[in-house]
């Protein structure tokens, strides 16, 4: 077992855990779930940036992130009032019957 | 040490995130992604992120995810029944992300060969003064502005909440 | 701030304010607008004020550097070419507000806001020297006009907004390419500097790059014109748009392309236009008589006025084409009375329209008898657009077809031919619809001319007779503008002798600024 | 200065203050102001023509420029020479007469104001006409009138028939103008200018072509534009249809003086067409075949303005004749005489449908000459100057023509001489109809008011004294020398007794015994039926030339080419865009995860490129 770890295998988390928010996203039929699965990708990225911050001892990697955050707050909450009204409008949180674009 | 807090943090977030991908209910995606949320914030520390780690917990774990299990009760969503139309998506998805992260992989060990191995106190510029500083001169503008961003969304949330919609 | 900056921020800031007021206020909006744009009118009126005082030039110039990389520039100013294009813009601006007094229902707000960002479009579009920003404005006309089209409009006014929408941004897509090439080639996107770099030969073409930069510019061009066999979607445009969309369309957009004819193919690319001006004339030729032919067999007066724009519009190339003082006075001049004179027409077919709400000409018949003031506006109408002498257009068809004699006496054989048939359909029409017995359903719908439309319809019948009899307070301007283009595009001929060495090219292009 | 912009711009102030508010004033007043407009501008040429003189030399005005272009410079000149003068006289003189006429003969028609307003119109237009000392000046006058005249034909504007022959006229007019403009531009482009003066200046040193050069097609063109004003064969159709508008119209414009604008126009370019004898051969034989043709049809017509109206193409072809074989002052002559005799007739003809309530058709006249005695009297007068009886007026213009057709070829004087017989006899015919025998209708005639017959007094003075009293030839001499040939009595003789053969032959025919007639076009069949229905010449064009062009237009042009071809090709770019955007829709499912799926795919390309990209910089 190594003492330490590179920064590289951060980065590599990181890109694990984006796949398995785009799995999420493609995978998941509820809206709901897909909504978190994009909180996860959102977090993944942070991670990088962080770790970035970290290899280039700035902090302005933080500060990205803590916007990635701020944004990720309002996201959510303009994003389940969406949800909130799909609900009330089609009584489903499918996500494929959530689909008047293709007419 | 440092070595070890990874491995264990880094497989409790991809357990945590597997099982957010493969649960049917909601509820428990959410607790996973919960978990996920905490194991980042301790990575966070080791990667000398001492406010982020804090901001992660209190801002994600705590209230973004409070909102998302609220909902999921609010609307009293259940199990997903099996019958995803999607297969199209997932032919495409499966090859995708399997090439995605293959993809990566590679990129981050071949482009970045160099990289120093973490070790915890060698960076201490993220703590809560040092952010402070940055975000109330150089960042100035933009934090004003992300906060009509949020008041923004205060707004459109309840916009689209309201009962005639 | 300068005057003529003035004149194109208003009808932006204009735009912003409408958007702002009450929407159920219509009273308010449509005062709003009208106050606003009649202003506009009379300080536009002020830019005529250098030219009186001093005489010909590029007047009220402003350049400031607009965005730094790639180097653009906001670089505007008026001549002769151009001041009274920017006059007749903001004349009709404030005559379309009048004729949709009532004729506008829904959407009032939206209405008047997209007919000033049309009429801050087309003002931009003629003071605009940077070719990147007569692009951006080009592309801000086509917006509001599509706008008007598709959503104040007839039964098929989908069909004919996105067909209007897509023939011109297909044109103006290969000018955006014509203009970036220039850029890559001269360093600047500025007109003025490029005019004078293939002046001096310091920035030179070979024969097939000129003859496509010159093909990309003139095709943008044609199919605002619309020269024929580019012209279909102007007879669908016009009998779709809204009266105001129709005026504004026929009175200046068309004039948009035979303007950046005589602006830019003319001076930028002189050997190529030289070249291709047989082509062009023959096709200008066609038109003239084509669209005469097809106006006379229109069913719908819409329609009938929209091709006669075709066959008029054909005048206005012709005489571009002819390279000569007289043929290129005649089509500038054109470009005005056609714009009064047509945009009359559409404004009046507008009222009828607002009566009956038929265009079919056999809907109507015997309207002189009910309205005849109506009838008489409509007649000096259709009499200058005939080309009656001592109404406008007999000098913009005199000169055409004269310059064009000076090349070649055949070209005005066949190009006088449409003149006749213009008496041919304007007059059947007019017996049609307004001699006659009257039309028994037109009884109780119609009443004569009021003085709101009276008032929109007074200023171009004055001008008419005007611009027919007293030319000398339009035309020496034009003139002096225009001697100043074939200058230009003359230097060009003899250039091609001088600068033969192949190399020339690339040191031309160091001594530029900014070049890359 | 002599302040010459008067002349035109009294009719015009006439015009303009009728045209505004004559809806509101009374009719008294209306009239009084379209009539003073007139004699005023007839007292202003007094003036002018008193004041300049002699007039050796053409007098020219200029105001302003009109356009000026390059090199070209066309001002808003007004010019008077001799030529001008008699052309002035006429139109002012008659116009005035006829004014006063129209005051009674409108007295009860609907639009009083507008007839009135069209009428200043176009004196002010013909005075420009006139006037002008260039050939654009000259065009605005000859539109202008065109113009008037589609106003005053169609001014009944209920009558269908009535818009048609205003339509038919204003465009075959434009037809006719076509070949003036193709001239003028021909001019400027070889001279330079279109003032007379330099022109003229400019073509007088240049030999007489021998064979068709340029002024031989400048001057042909001129000639189109002169068929089309003043009705010569192939462009004559609309004149007969021209009478639809109200009589006095027809008097004025379609007798007196607009159809004559196209012999003056000839007169003015004679310098351009002494050059050419091609053209001048031309204009000579379609004025003879014009004169033949119209007097044919006019003996056979039974609508007494229709005669007249043939009758008038008839004698426009002797101008025509006269300018084409060089004796463009006999010409002028007669369009003086002509303006005499004719508006009177026209007028006469007025008073008489007057009478008969509206009735046109000479079937249902007859014996008039009872009831309406005084204007039987004064068109009487018309009567034997029209048919050339010396001493009258149409005696001398006529035989000026004649003798100068002889001293040109032999042939055209006898055809010349037929056709002054065939005038003499339908002249005749309409009279013996009219006025002879009994009354076939079934109103009541009645006598017209002074304000009409007035003016017919004045006009048969002139009829019977004018040709003797105005030498115009004399006048013209410095302008058109004359040839100096001494009057051939012999021929002179045969041409009077043609006239009077052709009386004796209609009095035989529509008085003595009436069956004659019947007799005779029974026996010439067929081609009494073609020349009863004019030659089918209008039958002829519409089917070779209107519906052809009408019908093409529509089946051809607009739905073939037009919505077809054109529209077809763009149509289809937008039916194949749409398929292949029919297979990219596909992809947009509207379905989330897919589009989802596609990002990712993206996502991955993106890198693979960058990777591929960064590894091939390193």
């Amino acid at each position: 077992m190594p003492q330490t770890v590179p920064l590289s295998w951060y980065l590599i988390l990181s890109a694990i855990l984006f796949g398995l928010g785009v799995a999420g996203f493609i995978f998941r039929r509820n809206i709901i779930t897909v909504f978190m699965s994009i909180e996860l990708m959102l977090n993944a990225v942070n991670l990088s940036f962080i770790a970035f911050s970290y290899q280039l001892r700035q902090v302005d990697g933080h500060i990205f992130s803590f916007f990635v955050m701020v944004v990720a707050a309002a996201e959510a909450a303009v994003g389940l009032a969406i949800i909130l009204t799909v609900f009330k409008n089609r009584a489903t949180l499918a996500i494929d019957e959530v689909n008047s674009l293709k007419n | 040490m440092d070595a070890f807090l990874f491995f264990l943090f880094a497989a409790i977030a991809v357990a945590c995130g597997i099982n957010l991908v493969v649960q049917t209910h909601p509820i428990s995606s959410a607790l996973s992604l919960i978990g996920v949320m905490g194991a980042l914030a301790v990575l966070y520390l080791l990667l000398g992120a001492e406010f982020m780690a804090a901001a992660q917990m209190i801002v994600y774990a705590g209230a973004i995810m409070v909102l998302f299990v609220f909902v999921i009760m609010l609307l009293n969503a259940g199990a997903e029944t099996r019958k995803s139309r999607a297969t199209f998506a997932k032919l495409l998805g499966v090859p995708a992300l399997i090439g995605f992260l293959m993809t990566v992989s590679f990129l981050i060990q071949a482009l970045l060969p160099r990289t120093e191995p973490v070790k915890f106190g060698a960076f201490t510029g993220g703590t809560a003064q040092a952010i402070g500083k940055k975000l109330f001169t150089e960042y100035l503008l933009p934090f004003e502005v992300t906060s009509v961003l949020i008041l923004i969304a205060i707004l459109g949330a309840v916009v689209l909440a309201r009962k005639e919609i | 701030m300068s005057l003529l900056n003035l004149v194109l921020a208003l009808p932006l800031i204009g735009f912003l304010l409408v958007l702002f007021l009450p929407k159920n206020n219509i009273n308010a909006i449509r005062l709003f607008t009208l106050v606003l744009t009649l202003g506009i009118f009379v300080l536009s009126l002020g830019l005529t004020g250098p030219f009186f005082a001093s005489g010909n030039g590029n007047w009220f110039v402003t350049d400031v550097p607009w965005i730094q990389s790639p180097e653009i520039r906001y670089h505007v100013a008026i001549d002769g070419l151009s001041l009274w294009l920017v006059i007749l813009s903001t004349l009709m601006t404030p005559i379309c507000v009048l004729v949709s007094w009532n004729y506008i229902k829904d959407r009032v707000k939206e209405f008047y806001a997209f007919l000033l960002l049309l009429e801050f479009g087309l003002i931009g579009v003629f003071v605009a020297l940077d070719l990147f920003l007569f692009y951006v404005f080009w592309e801000v006309c086509l917006v509001p006009m599509y706008f008007l089209i598709g959503v104040w409009g007839h039964e098929r006014r989908i069909y004919a907004a996105v067909k209007f929408f897509l023939y011109t941004m297909a044109g103006s897509v290969l000018m955006l390419v014509a203009i970036i090439f220039l850029y890559n080639k001269g360093g600047t996107f500025d007109y003025v500097n490029l005019v004078e770099l293939i002046q001096r030969g310091r920035l030179t073409f070979t024969h097939t790059e000129q003859l496509w930069l010159f093909l990309a510019f003139f095709f943008a061009f044609a199919i605002k014109v619309p020269l024929f066999p580019l012209h279909t979607w102007l007879p669908d445009a016009h009998v779709e748009a809204p009266t105001a969309g129709s005026i504004m369309l026929a009175a200046v957009m068309l004039k948009m392309g035979t303007y950046g004819i005589v602006r830019f193919c003319l001076p930028m690319f002189p050997n190529a236009a030289r070249e291709c001006a047989p082509y062009i004339v023959v096709l200008a030729i066609i038109g003239i008589i084509y669209g005469a032919l097809v106006a006379l067999v229109q069913p719908n007066m819409k329609k009938l006025v929209a091709y006669s724009s075709v066959s008029h519009l054909g005048f206005v190339v012709l005489g571009i084409f002819s390279f000569n003082q007289n043929g290129l006075d005649g089509a500038v001049y054109q470009m005005l009375n056609h714009g009064i004179s047509t945009g009359a027409l559409f404004m009046l077919v507008g009222y009828l329209y607002e009566r009956t709400h038929s265009l079919e000409i056999k809907d109507y018949g015997g309207v002189a008898n009910i309205s005849p003031g109506l009838a008489t506006v409509f007649l000096i109408t259709t009499l200058a657009s005939i080309g009656l002498p001592t109404l406008n257009n007999f000098i913009g068809e005199f000169l055409v077809l004269q310059g064009s004699a000076q090349v070649n006496i055949w070209w005005t054989a066949f190009a006088a031919t449409g003149v006749i048939l213009s008496a041919g359909y304007m007059l059947w029409m007019y017996q049609r619809s307004f001699l006659g017995e009257t039309n028994e359903h037109l009884k109780g719908h119609m009443h004569d001319i009021n003085a709101r439309e009276l008032a929109a319809a007074l200023p171009l019948l004055i001008l008419m007779v005007w611009m027919g009899v007293y030319t000398k307070t339009f035309l020496p301007f034009v003139s002096q503008a225009n001697a100043r283009i074939l200058e230009q595009s003359r230097s060009g001929v003899e250039l091609r002798v001088v600068n033969q060495n192949p190399g020339g090219n690339v040191a031309a292009v160091r001594e530029i600024p900014n070049a890359r | 200065m002599q302040q010459l912009w008067l002349i035109p711009a009294l009719p015009l102030a006439g015009f303009l203050i009728n045209g505004l508010i004559g809806k509101r004033l009374p009719k008294m007043v209306v009239s009084l102001i379209a009539v003073a407009s007139v004699v005023l501008s007839f007292g202003w040429v007094l003036k002018t023509l008193s004041a300049l003189g002699s007039l050796e030399t053409a007098y020219v005005e200029r105001y302003f420029t009109w356009f000026e272009s390059g090199t070209l410079n066309i001002g808003f000149d007004l010019a008077v020479d001799r030529l001008t003068a008699v052309m002035l006289l006429v139109v002012t003189g008659i116009g005035s007469l006829i004014h006063i006429y129209a005051t009674g003969y409108m007295e009860h028609e609907g639009g009083y104001y507008r007839f009135f307003a069209y009428l200043n119109l176009f004196m002010f237009f013909m005075l420009m006409l006139v006037l002008g000392g260039n050939f654009l000046i000259l065009f605005v006058g000859w539109e202008g009138v065109g113009l008037c005249s589609y106003l005053l034909i169609g001014f009944y504007i209920l009558k269908k028939s009535a818009g048609d022959a205003a339509k038919k006229a204003f465009i075959v007019n434009r037809i006719g103008d076509f070949g003036f403009c193709l001239a003028m531009f021909l001019i400027v482009v070889n001279f330079g200018s279109l003032d007379f003066g330099k022109v003229f200046e400019a073509v007088k040193p240049m030999p007489v072509e021998a064979t068709a050069g340029i002024l031989t097609a400048i001057a042909l063109l001129l000639f189109v534009g002169a068929t089309g004003k003043s009705a010569q064969v192939p462009l004559y159709v609309w004149l007969p249809d021209a009478m639809e508008g109200p009589t006095p119209v027809s008097a004025l414009i379609h007798a007196a003086t607009m159809v004559t604008a196209g012999v003056y126009m000839v007169a003015r370019s004679a310098v351009i067409f002494e050059r050419s004898p091609m053209a001048m051969e031309v204009v000579a034989i379609v004025g003879l075949i014009t004169a033949v043709m119209a007097a044919t049809i006019g003996m056979t017509q039974y609508d007494i303005k229709k005669v007249f109206a043939y009758s008038t193409v008839s004698q426009l072809g002797y101008m025509f004749i006269a300018c084409g074989v060089g004796a463009f002052s006999a010409g002028i002559y007669h369009v003086v005489t002509h303006a005499f005799f004719k508006a009177l007739l026209f007028l006469g003809a007025g008073s008489v449908i007057h009478a008969v309530h509206g009735e046109q058709d000479m079937r249902h006249m007859g014996g008039l000459m009872k009831k309406i005695p005084i204007t039987f009297a004064v068109l009487t007068c018309a009567w034997v100057s029209i048919a050339g009886i010396p001493p009258f007026a149409g005696y001398f213009s006529k035989d000026e023509i004649l003798l100068a057709a002889h001293h040109h070829h032999p042939w055209m004087y006898w055809v010349g001489v037929v056709t002054a017989g065939m005038t003499a006899f339908y002249v005749s015919r309409a009279m013996f109809m009219t006025f002879f025998g009994k009354y076939r209708g079934h109103a009541h005639p009645h006598e017209s008011p002074f304000v009409m017959w007035g003016p017919l007094a004045v006009l048969a003075v002139l009829s019977l004294a004018g040709g003797w009293y105005f030498k115009v030839p004399h006048y013209l001499e410095p302008l058109f020398p004359l040839s100096g040939e001494a009057h051939d009595m012999t021929l002179v003789a045969i041409s009077v007794g043609a006239g009077a053969l052709g009386i004796g032959l209609a009095y035989v025919c529509y008085v003595l015994s009436p069956g004659i007639p019947d007799t005779v076009s029974g026996a010439l069949g067929p081609i009494y039926k073609l020349v009863y229905n004019k030659y089918f010449v209008d039958e002829v064009y519409d089917a070779t030339i209107v519906n052809p062009m009408v019908g093409g237009s529509r089946s051809v042009l607009w739905r073939i080419v037009d919505a077809g071809i054109i529209d077809g090709i763009v149509n289809g770019t937008a039916t194949v865009s749409r398929s292949v955007g029919g297979a990219l829709r596909m992809l947009q499912s509207g379905n989330i995860r897919s589009y989802a799926a596609w990002v990712t795919l993206g996502g991955v390309a993106v890198l693979v490129v960058l990777g591929v990209m960064a590894g091939g910089a390193k």
